[in-house]
């Protein structure tokens, strides 16, 4: 039971480190019909930049790692931002080419990590608490699960309340529909995408601070592992489909967890297994629109 | 055969006989090459550059003649070199009965995976292939059984190879041996261009359906070209194992499939020898890139320029995103528009057609 | 083998639901072999969606489909095209990357069978080739053989269309407003092409066609398609003439 | 009389490169409304996809003597050019309130104007638009077109598959906006043509074959049957095909 309740909790929370990321993906598949290669890049970098003022403040203390948390956030949004103006938007409307950029970016980015940060895994710490467990159940779940778990449901409570109730958030859920009408009521659809290209570089960028503490480490290649099961989860749950991100996470990281613990490691075959068996049975993912 | 074809096939002979007699002949080329060109170290570079070109030309056919953005191609090329790797050492097989077992065996692999990835198309094709890519990778990682070496790879089993293919002072074979299989994998490839299924998965790129209301079916001709492709992959892998006397996690690796994207859009996607100039350009740039980063001039440069020189990847993938943003049709369509030969499709519009479907129509009313 | 009387197609009590919308009804139609029928109906009849539930593009919720008496229901298209099955689409629907020869040999191929073959090459000597050729000549396009089918103008694009319809070798063929965009100049030309299919082939034709002058110097018959269902299948003096047909199509603008 | 809100010269339209206007030239007067006549597939619509730059587009247009055929899409219509779209295209899965406020680009939009004309809406404004009828949503579509003081508006079948009571409602909203804003209106039933249209341009094989007051036009029959053919309003069905 106890180890059953572990293997819960650890699922969760690695669930919720891949909705961080797969949301910003779903998101920008859904408005602008670009893959974002790059989207572990944001990751890795406001994991490093986040790690670097923690420890220019005091890592063990909560001030520091709230402004790690900070300033991962932000950095993810800029670089994404950055990105969608000078390399995603001159190639308007070319989907293949736009995909190809980002690959070309996570290329170059992983590379100028490795330069600055060399290519080992740094390894780091919180505050002292996120270290310790708490008894749930009879199982000593690690700190950080909960923490992790907590602001994924934040996130995604936050992207739902920014696209219910704002107006860029109806722009952004009437371009996922119909982006030539949006542009036809005089609305400049391109700046949803820089908008959401900044919540997803966003998400990603959180995400990759609390990766680091998930993992105690962060590396260069932190961000591309962690893409790799984003875009699994995106196709699982429906490109596009943000409720479907967020679903799929948890399937997808529970899986993963379970199988690796009771089926001797098979856990990322499993997820690739279940990717087939998804595609073969619905090719448009758990709640994704099924093609007319 | 018109006046055009003669050319191109008496310069491609030409081209293949003056790579054959470069280990006989002492060339030097300063910048390009570490040494003259019958040297072990020279040959060495010029041999991968081939392995490189035989693994572009088969994810050509895949993106260029089918319209197929596979993110798993480094799968096939991996099952090449491991799989060889893993008969040598595990059967008593001889080279050669070896290399055929790998290949079939790739072929089923390639066979089965692509028959699930083609279920679907455009970006969601793309991201199955790399979860399967991954999946090989993961399982390179893991080392089950002691097969694939784990982290530290796996080294060549010379006991059953040719002593003629084994050690430096040999590798003017290997360097012949690299050249015939660029050979036979531009003939593979060019002999699925030409022939009717090849035709039929380049109409399929372009229109799905309207090849199916003639009464063929697109799922099969794409699938025999993403399985030829997968073969000739796995034929350079096997090369590349044969030369670099061992193979790595990378080989499997999503970079790897990454790395060859760059050297297909680098020479022009739907080019068969743009395919092959990409794959040689790129392998030496990273070579010198790499000799450059450890120079004593990068060293001395400000730390703001000296660490992104030093990375041959940062400086590739930034080459490859000014070739996406300014020369949308690589070397080829640069080539061609220079020649003023427009009439052939550009790498741009093969892209196109590598996208969603439906997504073209975005601006019609939806039902 | 089929007796004479066999129709060349027959639909019967076809009927496609999509959500709660009702898109066909209780579609019946027996179609002569030979002969070269007309479609026509207002804005949302149903026309183009016969054509695709005919074709295999769409399936029908109730109903079946026979093609020269055989039950072709459940046929995916590509089977339903080597059943002797060919169609047009309203917008140009070509390879236009591919060369306009191109075009019409991949179809040229399929009637000659082997269609998917690795191991055969096709050549400019070849039969296929030749054929294709021939029909691009017969309906005009002998000139355009090299060019990008993308790059025709839109009345070649149709014309082409028709040269491919010609190489399937397509006993049944459905044309989908094969006039639309056509500028006036060329509509003649391509009328002519069409009626010289349908008599050097011998095939059966549907054909939706907006073009009333154009659809009624080529059609022996006409169906009227009203919200979903066949209202009145008659010879085109008896349609003109026909009541129900007035009142439910033409009333409005005369 | 001041000159026309709108002139269109030598436009040619392509969309995934295929050209689908070829060399239309016209002028829309400043007040009333315009009809635009044609039979199926002559692009009629894609005239005014090209005109709002949803199309790839060439030739000279302007509006009240601006050129505006540099402008992307969302630039055309903040000049004033409101453009309700064939089929309707509302938001299917935003609200109705939703999709109006979509539209408001004026900090004082008309919200009176339309709930008059549309009382239907107000009941339904929490409803998805998906979940609508046809009328209803083309009162959205409509309803989003007028919230704004445009300078004109672009409308295109506006009464394509609905009932004829609808057909009457829709008629009447277009009249009453006509009052205030000119309407370059593309529709195929040509009681509603003879009712709202004064001046009408028909296009044929891609061009502008005939330009004339519409009474005019509509009063000639010969002239209408070789023009429009016999059953202008016949109208293809390719939403049903996908």
């Amino acid at each position: 039971m106890s180890t059953f309740v572990l293997l819960l909790a650890t699922g969760l929370g690695l669930g919720a480190l891949y909705f961080l990321v797969a949301s910003g993906l779903s998101l920008i598949y859904g408005l602008m019909h670009v893959l974002n290669f790059a989207h572990g890049s944001f990751l890795t970098l406001g994991a490093f930049l986040g790690w670097a003022v923690a420890q220019r403040m005091d890592p063990s203390s909560w001030t520091g790692f709230v402004a790690s948390v900070l300033v991962g956030a932000l950095v993810g949004a800029l670089v994404a931002t950055l990105t969608e103006l000078l390399l995603i938007r001159p190639l308007y409307d070319r989907h293949i080419e736009q995909v190809l950029v980002t690959v070309g970016l996570s290329l170059a980015t992983v590379a100028l990590f490795e330069g600055i940060w060399g290519t080992d895994a740094d390894f780091i710490r919180g505050p002292a608490w996120l270290d310790e467990t708490t008894g749930v159940l009879g199982a000593r779940i690690p700190n950080d699960r909960f923490l992790i778990i907590a602001v994924a449901v934040l996130v995604l409570v936050a992207i739902v309340v920014f696209l219910r109730r704002t107006r860029y958030g109806m722009i952004i859920r009437a371009g996922v529909e119909n982006r030539a009408m949006v542009t036809a009521l005089g609305i400049d659809v391109r700046r949803a995408f820089t908008l959401v290209f900044a919540i997803g570089g966003a998400a990603a960028g959180l995400g990759g601070v609390l990766a680091s503490h998930y993992f105690g480490y962060v590396s260069p290649t932190l961000g591309g592992s962690l893409l790799i099961f984003a875009f699994i989860v995106t196709v699982i749950g429906g490109l596009g489909s943000l409720t479907g991100a967020a679903v799929a996470s948890v399937l997808v990281a529970l899986l993963q967890q379970f199988a690796n613990y009771y089926a001797g490691g098979t856990g990322d075959f499993v997820i690739v297994l279940a990717l087939a068996v998804v595609l073969l049975v619905r090719p448009a993912g758990i709640l994704g629109k099924v093609a007319a | 055969m018109r006046r055009s074809s003669w050319t191109s096939l008496g310069l491609g002979v030409a081209v293949v006989t003056l790579l054959a007699v470069l280990p006989l002949l002492a060339i030097q080329v300063p910048g390009v090459l570490p040494g003259p060109t019958y040297t072990p170290g020279a040959l060495q570079l010029l041999a991968l550059c081939m392995v490189y070109a035989t693994l572009a030309l088969s994810y050509n056919m895949l993106l260029g003649t089918g319209g197929m953005l596979s993110f798993g191609h480094a799968l096939y090329f991996g099952g090449g070199a491991y799989g060889l790797g893993i008969v040598l050492e595990r059967t008593d097989l001889s080279l050669w009965p070896a290399v055929a077992l790998t290949l079939l065996g790739a072929l089923a692999v390639a066979l089965v995976t692509g028959a699930v990835s083609l279920r679907v198309s455009g970006i969601p094709f793309a991201m199955v292939t790399l979860a399967f890519a991954q999946a090989g990778s993961v399982l390179v990682r893991r080392n089950p059984d002691g097969l694939t070496g784990g982290d530290e790879g796996l080294s060549l089993d010379t006991e059953h190879v040719p002593a003629a293919l084994v050690g430096v002072v040999h590798t003017r074979n290997l360097y012949w041996l690299a050249l015939a299989v660029v050979v036979i994998a531009y003939l593979a490839v060019l002999w699925v261009d030409r022939s009717r299924v090849g035709h039929v998965a380049a109409a399929s790129r372009e229109n799905e359906l309207r090849v199916r209301s003639l009464g063929l079916q697109p799922y099969t001709a794409k699938l025999f070209v993403f399985v030829v492709g997968g073969a000739v992959a796995s034929l350079a892998g096997v090369l590349y194992l044969l030369l670099q006397s061992g193979t790595v996690p990378r080989s499997v690796g999503a970079d790897l499939t990454v790395t060859v994207l760059v050297m297909v859009v680098l020479g022009g996607v739907g080019s068969r020898w743009g395919a092959i100039v990409g794959g040689v350009i790129y392998t030496l740039l990273n070579q010198r890139l790499t000799l450059l980063a450890g120079s004593d001039a990068i060293e001395s440069l400000p730390t703001v320029l000296h660490v992104p020189l030093s990375e041959p990847m940062f400086i590739l993938g930034a080459l490859f995103i000014a070739v996406v943003l300014f020369m949308p049709g690589g070397i080829a369509g640069a080539a061609r528009s220079g020649f003023g030969r427009g009439r052939s499709r550009s790498g741009a519009t093969v892209l196109e057609a590598a996208d969603d479907q439906g997504e073209q129509r975005v601006l019609e009313p939806q039902p | 083998m089929s007796t004479p009387a066999t129709p060349a197609l027959q639909v019967a009590d076809l009927g496609l639901r999509i959500g709660g919308a009702t898109i066909l009804e209780d579609v019946d139609l027996e179609v002569e072999k030979g002969s070269f029928i007309g479609v026509i109906g207002p804005n949302g009849a149903g026309k183009t969606t016969l054509f695709n539930v005919v074709s295999g593009i769409a399936r029908p919720t109730s109903g079946t489909v026979h093609l020269d008496g055989r039950d072709v229901t459940g046929m995916p298209v590509h089977r339903r095209a080597r059943a002797g099955l060919g169609r047009t689409f309203q917008t140009s629907s070509l390879f236009p990357q591919l060369s306009v020869r191109e075009n019409v040999r991949i179809a040229a191929q399929v009637a000659l069978g082997g269609s998917l073959s690795p191991l055969r090459f096709p050549r400019a000597g070849d039969r296929a080739t030749r054929d294709a050729v021939e029909h691009l000549r017969e309906v005009g396009l002998g000139d355009k053989l090299d060019l990008a089918a993308g790059v025709l103008s839109h009345g070649e694009k149709r014309k082409l269309e028709i040269a491919v319809l010609r190489a399937t070798d397509a006993d049944v063929v459905l044309l989908d407003e094969p006039m639309a965009g056509v500028g006036s100049a060329d509509v003649a030309g391509l009328s002519e092409t069409i009626r010289s299919m349908h008599r050097e082939k011998g095939c059966t034709i549907l054909m939706v066609e907006h073009h009333m002058e154009v659809l009624l110097g080529l059609v022996e018959k006409v169906a009227v398609m009203y919200s979903g269902t066949i209202i009145a299948f008659d010879t085109p003096a008896a349609i003109m003439a026909n009541p129900t047909v007035q009142s439910a199509y033409l009333g409005a603008s005369a | 009389m001041s000159g026309p809100i709108l002139s269109v010269q030598h436009l040619s339209a392509s969309v995934a490169g295929q050209q689908v206007v070829e060399d239309v030239s016209f002028t829309v007067p400043a007040t009333g409304i315009t009809a635009v006549l044609g039979r199926n597939g002559v692009g009629k619509t894609s005239t005014l996809k090209a005109v709002m730059g949803l199309y790839q587009r060439r030739g000279e247009i302007t509006l009240a003597g601006e050129r505006i055929d540099g402008l992307p899409t969302h630039r055309v219509v903040q000049r004033g050019v409101g453009y309700v779209p064939e089929d309707r295209e509302v938001f299917s899965r935003l609200t109705v309130a939703e999709n109006l406020r979509l539209a408001e680009r004026q900090p004082e939009p008309r919200r009176e104007l339309v709930e008059r004309l549309f009382p239907d809406l107000v009941a339904r404004r929490d409803q998805m638009a998906g979940t609508l009828s046809g009328g209803q949503q083309q009162m959205v579509a409509l309803a989003r077109a007028l919230l704004n003081d445009n300078r004109l508006l672009l409308v295109d079948e506006p009464t394509k598959g609905l009932a004829p009571l609808i057909v009457d409602q829709v008629a009447d909203a277009l009249e009453a906006a006509s009052e205030t804003v000119p309407i370059l209106l593309v529709e195929q039933n040509l009681d509603v043509v003879r009712r709202l249209a004064g001046d009408a341009v028909v296009i044929a094989g891609g061009r502008v074959v005939h330009a004339a007051p519409a009474a005019a036009l509509l009063a000639d029959e010969a002239l209408t049957q070789r023009l429009l053919g016999v059953h202008a309003e016949t109208h293809d069905d390719k939403g049903a095909a996908r």
